[in-house]
Order: structure tokens, then C-alpha cells, then sequence
């Protein structure tokens, strides 16, 4: 028996670009220039992560960075938000990320605005965690820190 | 009475489940253990037959109820060879139990220059109290250190001790992580000698060992009702009569009173002085039950179960690849916390569940014993009940393999 | 759905079980109410196929655990129609729920130059922690009266608030002694008029009436799991999120705190951060099952259920002769106390025994209330449930006219 | 139906002689002059008694009375006791009351010793009390008050 049917419908969760971003996550590292910083925790399972932003100087993200330990689905989550929100503007950073929330925790996006259709195709690989209550946390970590980070807080949780 | 843990596993209706389609291989039984029918049929026949409030009533019903109330008591009184059953307090769970002695004895007997001496290796539930006590009344908190091989550093304890400044030893007496057994009755004796009472939370230990609190010989001593095949909302305190005698209330109410008025209450003898309300009725029936059940296929049968399967785990999961195994005590009982390189437990927990298997993942309420190994990321933890098999041990080891390939 | 009490006592085993070779007539359901079949299955079913520790596992057991914990929580909320589910923290009974307001509101937020108010009227739980507080830090206790009639003394009562010095009044929703019912809109706005916070122990109150804390406007609310026909071992604490987030925790251990270091440790966020260690589940799944029975047969049924049955109380027990009834509110529930002239409460309550009847004898852990009326031999005290039929009603008041008679 | 009949077998316990002494308790009095005094409480029922012994000059208990509230079998048991007692000596009366509290618990007195039998005869009326557990404290209240008077104490409980 495979791994794969061994663990039943797991790919469902854990599609190969979600390993790949756990594994090797992009802009896994340090800003040291960066505009804006912070901090997310989520204390059950003590995943951590910082995030750094770097904006351009009419306010869009030119940059995001974090660096962190975590799971394999909260780490790709990262990766593919820093990937997702270069180039937004904090309102459709956070628009994004409220879509996001929802995908994640329900499998759907009903409130996905034609305009974030683009992004959201590549975070959708995440929306297999919808099945997994217990992990949604771990895929939303990121974007609470994004939050944050937005609105100049220091610390995000995801409780 | 013979150990055959597949007869055992028919007493325990959940086990014949499937999840997602395969058997249920339930390894999570450190946080909470399953429970056997003889418990749940307790409770339903006390709901269904003899159901009151206790020490209340003059009629029949009530009378039987505060009758298998008390009973549970002597229970447990019994099970852990308490010389008197006044001396066990019901409680909801251990957590409750550990808080009412800080509250009762470190905030109400102990001088607030006193430090309480606690460990690496303990569970949330016997650190935090002792911060809440030492925020609130000063009292300092000293920690013992633990070896790399997740044993108590006796040296350390004893160098802790020395200034006899220590008046309470407060210790895990069996890890909930680290599977390690404390050598209580040397804690014992090392305390005693430096003037420190000493508590011990049994929680994991009382599930694996025969515990004998005469013989340990320590002043207090607790455990919770669900990790012993019993129901959740009930736990226990032993302590010695005169050191409760010498305790003010905890919480306040009814039935922990002698008489009231508005200008003064007057407290009950223990142990009702630290039963305030109304007591978890059905559940110390239930737990009754639970160690009635244990008492049945008897501590002795069910530690040489462990011990078997404990070595057969040490071997099957020491062959698993990239896996590192938290702690190498030499006394130590069947809960296994380890982590595997490449798989974060988390993502560890999530896929094995999808083959039946149900570990722990995370820091297991002990956050500062895996800052100590360097573990903040957490770990996974197998741990065994009574109705644990070889069998389950194999298939986990194998899982764990095709696991790690899995994340590769 | 209509009321049919004959068939509502199908759903209680337990009111099938003569005895003494004598139909069982409860009477004694406002100490402890009987428990319907679909509560004794629902925590049965928990065991036997759902059951696992919360909050802490990624495996789909413990979800599936956690989820029906989190529902209990949900349906705790709606039935007393709290805004938000979080507001609703699990303890073991009332007098735990009381005892966590005085130690974290009453030491961690009052100033001990505020004065807590109560009643004479109140249950020991909520006599001893105010005392106790008192005796601790200070805060002066104050008590209203009770008029004749055995109803709150409102011109007291304003006038115990008048100096602004009074920072909580905690007062009982009904007496589980006169049967009063108090007029909580308006002591919440009188209370709140004069900056004091209210807390009120419905432990009685939410067995009877629809209970609306939004309506009502309190500050906190609390009951009881096992007098409304739920399981021992659960009960309920409501605040409001802006009080239960300013509290500090109660007692420390697992599941209340985001990060534990020996240094510091920093606390969740409510409710979690009063809910040490692990919960009451089953009892929660248990508690459950019970407002879903409850709501099923439907609070204004079971009020007008009441209404008849205490009308018919009235008239029948002022027929008994020697019967002095204790209280004569307007607004009052299922609970009578009284005194038959010759007959000693305990006497009564041993004689009516063997006639089949529980009812309670004593003080009821009311013991000042018993003081306020010259009764310090306490009284008898027969109460209702839903089951509760006027032919047991009946029955009573033909026994007592019988126990009468012996005793003369 | 009579009462006799409708209450069941409680004429076991409400023998015509407790319901007698719990009507009419002999010795129900004050002594002013007592040579000791002593409370007994049963804080749960709310039963509570004073109890007072005068000494002969050789230490037998030339009288014993008492005053207070309680139920039938409280009162009866006080009253009863009271009679009893008097002319004994503090060992004697103990021993009574070892052998009486033996009576109250089990229905028999295999402790009884033979010189104790024509005083335990007037107390066997109250051995029914052991069938209702819950009321076996209000027998034994008055006898422990009796033990705290002689050993000069000033309170005795029944918990
Ligand atoms: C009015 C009132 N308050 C508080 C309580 C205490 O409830 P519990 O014993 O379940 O804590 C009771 C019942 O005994 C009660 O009737
Ligand atoms: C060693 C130890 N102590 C304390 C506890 C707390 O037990 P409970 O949550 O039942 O209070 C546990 C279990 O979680 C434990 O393993």
C-alpha cells in the first residue's frame, strides 16, 4: 500500500505545491529594511512567525519576508502570501485575506471578488484544510500576522 | 485472572470504531483515556436507579446516593493505601486538585518566605499555581533541573533543598512527556530531611504503577478520574489529615460549612470542608467503577502488560528512521514523545490519524521542559493504556516510516 | 407539542423505581433533579463512540470531541440568550461559578473598599465566598432584607446602595427556600443606577423560567447542570466579555494559558482562561442534551406546567392542618418550605419516606434565612420538576395530614 | 389505610416510647449548678443541645438534664440518656455510650458487657435508628455531648 492510500485522501490536504512551499519556502528570510514588522503566535502547537513588510512609497507592498517554525501548512501559507500580496495595496492585501479566511474555512469563497481571482487561484491549494478544523489555524497564522502588520500592531494570535 | 489485553479490548466499546474507514489505534491515551463499559453502565444505573443530592436528604434515594458517593471515597482511599478515606478530597480533575493546595496550604498555612520546588519536566498544571502563588504572595519558585536523559537531577534537587528554605516539594510522579518515573520515596526522604512537605501529581503514574502514598510517605498527592478509564469532572486530593485539618476553606458554599451566619462561618472537618456544592455525584461513581475495573485485572498484570509493551516500543521506534525519542530514563512507563525529522508533529498528527491513529502533537501542556530540549517547535507523543497491543506499536512504527517518506 | 406530564415521566427511569414497594414521588428536585433518558444517552453515546480529550489533538477524535464541548457552550448561550458564546465559562457547579467571580472579579478587579451586597435570602454559595473575600481583603458585606412575605426588601435594598460604596450586588434569581422570584430588571437597574456590578445565581431560576441575560441586563449569571437535568460535576459562569476579559484567571494549569515560562506565563483569552485542565466533557455533551430536552418540550410549557402545579400547591397544602408555609411571594416558583406544628422536619421527612415521598429536611443550606424566621430547627421543603403531577401534590398533602396524626 | 400502615415498618423506629420521651423528654431542664456543661451540635439538621451533670462527691453522676431543639429520636435519645446515666460513673456512662453508639449502627451490641445489660435494655428502643443511616446522628448527638461534658469540653458535633 502507498503512502498516499495509506493516509487516505491526505493529498487532498497535502497537494504537492503545499509540500513544496512546507519544504522550501519562499521569501523565507529576514527584511532588514522593512517598514513594518510583526509577530504571529498560535500558543496551541507553538508554531511562530515574523513577518516583515517593505512598502513602496505610494503604499503598495513592494517586499514581504518571514522567517519562523511551523508546520508544513502553516509555513506554505506564508510562502504564498508573501508570494500573493507583492505588488497590493493594504486594503486588497486585507480584502485577500479575509477571502482567504474563508476559503480555509469552509472549502469556498463566496465573498471572492473578481479582482482577487487571480490570487486566490494560487492560494487555493489550501483550501483542502477547510476538512481539517484543527489545522485551519495553522493556515490562517500568516494572514492575521498580515493584519497586523497592517495595522502597526506588534503581535497577532490565532485564537 | 490472566492478562488478555484482546478480551480486555471488548470492554471498551469505542475501540471497535473505525476512523476513516480503518480500526482505531487510539495512542492518545496520556491526555485521556477511553473507558470501559463497567464504567459508563455505572453512571447510567446511578442516573437510572439511585440518583439524589448527598448528605442532604433523610429519605431512602439520598441515602443510597451519598452512601455510593462515600464509597467511591473509601475507593480510592483503598486504591492508593490512604490510611483513612477522610483524607481524600474529590475534586474535578488534578488541575483543581493542585490549585486548592495553593491556595489552601501555600496561601493559608505556608509563610510567604517559604519557596515551593517544582521541575523542568512539569505539566502546566504544577507550574503555573505556583507562579499564581508567587505573583500573589511572594513566595519564591524554584525549579529543579533535569538531566539530558530526562531524569530529575537528584543533585540539583538536593542543592535546592539545602537552605531549608523550601517548604513545599511539589513534583510530577511520572512525566507526561518524558514517560520518566520519579524515585518518589528519595524525593521523599530528601525533603522531609530539609523541612519541605512534599506534593506529587500522579496524574500519569497512578494510571501505570501501583501507588502506595504510605509507603512514599509524601504529604499530598493527586490524580485526575479521565486518564484512569474514568469519567472527566472528577478528580482527587490525598493529603495527610493533619495537614488538611490545619487548611482553610478553598472555595466556599454549601456542605463545607458547620454553621453560618452573616458574621461568621464555621468550617466542616475535612473532607467536606474542601467539597464546596454539590459534588460530581455520578462521576466518583464512575470512577468508582474505573478502579474497580483496574483492581480487577490488577495493578501487578497490567504493569508487566506496559513493561512488555514499553520495551517492544523502545526497539520498534528506536528502527524508525530520523526518529528522535525524548528522554532514555531508565524507569519509565508507556508514553513516548519524539519528534521525526522532516515531519512537523502537527503534520504528523493529522496524517496518521488518517490511517486510525490517534498521537498527540505539540508541547503536551509541558512548554518549558521542551524549551529545555530545544524543542519549541513541540513533538508527537504515543502513549499506551491497558488496551494498548504489540500489534498497534508495529503499525504505528510502520506509519511512521511510510509517514516520513511521505514528507520527503 | 403539548405538556403531557405522564408521558414527560416516561423519559425518567428512574420515576419508575418504586420505593419501598411505593411509587416514587420526587420531591426533592431543587436539590437535584432526575435525569431523562436522552441525557444518560447522550453522555453514554460519548463515551462509547465520540470521546477524546479537547482542544489538543489534530486527530479527527478529538475534534470531533472538542466540537460537541464547543456546542454544549453554544447551546448554553442560547438558552439563556448570551450575545456570545465566549462569555460562557464551564465550572463544576454554582458555588464554583460564584467562588471564581469572588476571587477574580473580587480580588483581581474590585477595590477592597467596595461593598458586595447580597440578601438574606441566599444559598451558602453565595454567602461563604463574599465572607470569605471579606475576611481576606477587606470588602464589606452587606445584606438586605427579607420582608415577611419572604420577598427582597426593595426600600433596603436601595438604600444598602445609596452611598455608591456597593461594588457587586449578588443576589439568588429564585430562592430555593421561600420560592421567590426576584424582580431582577429592576435591582439590575437600581444596581447599575449606583455603579455596582450584578451576579445573579440562577441556579433555581433557570430550572423554572426562560432566562434572558441580555433582558435582563446583569453583569453575571450562573447555574447549575444537575438541577436542570443534566449530569453533577457542570455548571455555568456567564459574563460579559468586557468583565471576563479585565478578570485575571482563578485557578492555572493546562488549556488557560498561551505560553507558560518559569519567568512568566501569559493567559488565554476567555473562556479559556478560566477553564484550567480538562473540562467536565462528558458532562458538558450531558448538560447539552439536557437544554435540548428542556427546549424541546419548551420553556413556556414547562412555566405554565409550574404555574398550575404551584397554584394547586397553595391550596392544598393550606389545607393541611398545623402547616405553616414559609413565604408568601406573589412571584414564586416550585419550591415550598414549611413547618408541620408536631412533626419535627426530619421526623416528617424519614415518615413520608416510607410512604414513597422524598422531601428534604433541614436548612437547605440557607441557614441565615432560617435565622431571619425563627425556624433554626429548619423546615420540610417539598420542590417540583417538570415531572412533578398534582396528583403527587395530592398525595403529599394527604401524608402529611397522616404524619401528623403519628406524631400527636 | 392507617397511618401505621401507609408510613411501612416505621413503628421500628418511632417505637410508643421515642415518640413518648421525644414528646415529653424527661430531664428537660437547666441545673444551675452543674458541675459540668457541654454543647452538642448537629450542624447539618440543625439539632442542638446543652447538657448538664452534677457529681456526687465521689464522682458518680448524681444528676444529669438537659435543654434544647432537635428531632424525636434527638430528643428521646437525650432524654433516654439522661436517665440512664445517673448514679454511673464517668467510665460506666462511656462505656454506655461505646456500647449505645454500637447499638445505633449496627442494631446489636456485641461489645455489651454483661453489667452493662439492664441499662441497655432501656435504650433498645432505639436500635431501629440503625436501618436509616441518615438519622443514626440524631441518636448519637446527645452521647457525644455527654462524652465532651465529661471529658470537659465545652462542644461536641455529631459530623
Ligand atoms: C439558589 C441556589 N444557589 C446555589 C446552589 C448551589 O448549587 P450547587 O450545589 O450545584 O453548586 C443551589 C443549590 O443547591 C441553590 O438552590
Ligand atoms: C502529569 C500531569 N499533570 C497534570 C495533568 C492535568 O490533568 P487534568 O487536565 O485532568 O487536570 C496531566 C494531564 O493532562 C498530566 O499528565
Amino acid at each position: 500500500m502507498s503512502g498516499n492510500d495509506f493516509f487516505g485522501d491526505l493529498r487532498d490536504l497535502y497537494q504537492e505545491v503545499i509540500l513544496d512551499h512546507g519544504r522550501k519556502p519562499r521569501n523565507f528570510r529576514r527584511l532588514e529594511d522593512a517598514d513594518s514588522t510583526s509577530r504571529g503566535d498560535n500558543p496551541m502547537c507553538g508554531d511562530r512567525m515574523e513577518l516583515f513588510l517593505k512598502m513602496t512609497p505610494d503604499g503598495h507592498i513592494a517586499d514581504a519576508a518571514f522567517q519562523g517554525r511551523g508546520c508544513a501548512v502553516s509555513m506554505a501559507s506564508a510562502s504564498l502570501m508573501t508570494e500573493t500580496v507583492k505588488g497590493k495595496t493594504p486594503q486588497e492585501a486585507q480584502a485577500l485575506g479575509t477571502a482567504f479566511r474563508d476559503l480555509a474555512m469552509t472549502g469556498q469563497c463566496p465573498t471572492c471578488a473578481a479582482s482577487l481571482e487571480d490570487a486566490m487561484e494560487r492560494l487555493t491549494p489550501l483550501s483542502g484544510v477547510h476538512e481539517f478544523p484543527s489545522r485551519v489555524k495553522c493556515a490562517t497564522l500568516a494572514w492575521h500576522t498580515l493584519n497586523a502588520a497592517l495595522a502597526g500592531a506588534k503581535e497577532a494570535s490565532s485564537e | 485472572m490472566s492478562f488478555d489485553v484482546h478480551r480486555i479490548r471488548q470492554d471498551f466499546p469505542i475501540l471497535s470504531q473505525p476512523q476513516h474507514g480503518k480500526p482505531l489505534v487510539f495512542l492518545d491515551s496520556g491526555a485521556s483515556a477511553q473507558k470501559p463499559r463497567a464504567v459508563i453502565d455505572a453512571m447510567t444505573r446511578c442516573m437510572e436507579t439511585a440518583y439524589a443530592n448527598v448528605h442532604r436528604g433523610a429519605y431512602r434515594l439520598s441515602e443510597v446516593a451519598t452512601d455510593a458517593y462515600e464509597a467511591a471515597r473509601g475507593a480510592v482511599a483503598r486504591f492508593i493505601n490512604a490510611p483513612d478515606a477522610r483524607e481524600v478530597v474529590f475534586t474535578r480533575n488534578s488541575t483543581e486538585a493542585i490549585n486548592l493546595v495553593a491556595h489552601s496550604w501555600g496561601r493559608g498555612v505556608m509563610r510567604p518566605d517559604q519557596a515551593v520546588l517544582i521541575s523542568e519536566l512539569e505539566h502546566h498544571a504544577n507550574i503555573v499555581p505556583w507562579q499564581m502563588l508567587r505573583d500573589d504572595r511572594g513566595n519564591p519558585l524554584r525549579v529543579c533541573r533535569v538531566t539530558d536523559s530526562g531524569e530529575l537531577d537528584m543533585e540539583d534537587l538536593a542543592a535546592k533543598l539545602a537552605d531549608g528554605k523550601v517548604g513545599l516539594v511539589a513534583l510530577a510522579h511520572m512525566s507526561n512527556v518524558l514517560g520518566t518515573v520519579t524515585p518518589v520515596e528519595r524525593v521523599v526522604a530528601l525533603a522531609h530531611a530539609h523541612g519541605a512537605k512534599v506534593l506529587l501529581d500522579g496524574s500519569q503514574a497512578v494510571v501505570h504503577r501501583r501507588v502506595d502514598v504510605a509507603a512514599i510517605g509524601c504529604d499530598f498527592y493527586c490524580f485526575t478520574g479521565h486518564k484512569l478509564y474514568g469519567p472527566t469532572g472528577i478528580g482527587v486530593l490525598w493529603g495527610k489529615l493533619e495537614h488538611l485539618d490545619r487548611m482553610p476553606p478553598f472555595l466556599g458554599g454549601g456542605d463545607m460549612i458547620e454553621s453560618v451566619s452573616f458574621e461568621k462561618s464555621t468550617w466542616a472537618k475535612p473532607p467536606a470542608r474542601f467539597e464546596a456544592g454539590t459534588p460530581a455525584i455520578i462521576e466518583a461513581v464512575g470512577l468508582h467503577a474505573a478502579i474497580d475495573y483496574v483492581n480487577a485485572i490488577g495493578m501487578p498484570a497490567i504493569e508487566a502488560h506496559e513493561r512488555a509493551l514499553v520495551d517492544h516500543a523502545m526497539r520498534k521506534l528506536s528502527d524508525v528512521p530520523g526518529l528522535t525519542l525524548l528522554g532514555r530514563a531508565q524507569d519509565r512507563g508507556g508514553v513516548f514523545a519524539f519528534a521525526l525529522d522532516n515531519a512537523h508533529p502537527h503534520d504528523l498528527s493529522t496524517l496518521l490519524d488518517r490511517a486510525g491513529i490517534c498521537i498527540r502533537a505539540g508541547r503536551h501542556c509541558a512548554e518549558p521542559l521542551h524549551t529545555r530540549f530545544g524543542l519549541e517547535q513541540g513533538t508527537a507523543r504515543a502513549s499506551f493504556g491497558l488496551y494498548t497491543t504489540p500489534e498497534e506499536v508495529d503499525y504505528l512504527a510502520g506509519a511512521l516510516v511510510k509517514a516520513r517518506e511521505f514528507f520527503a
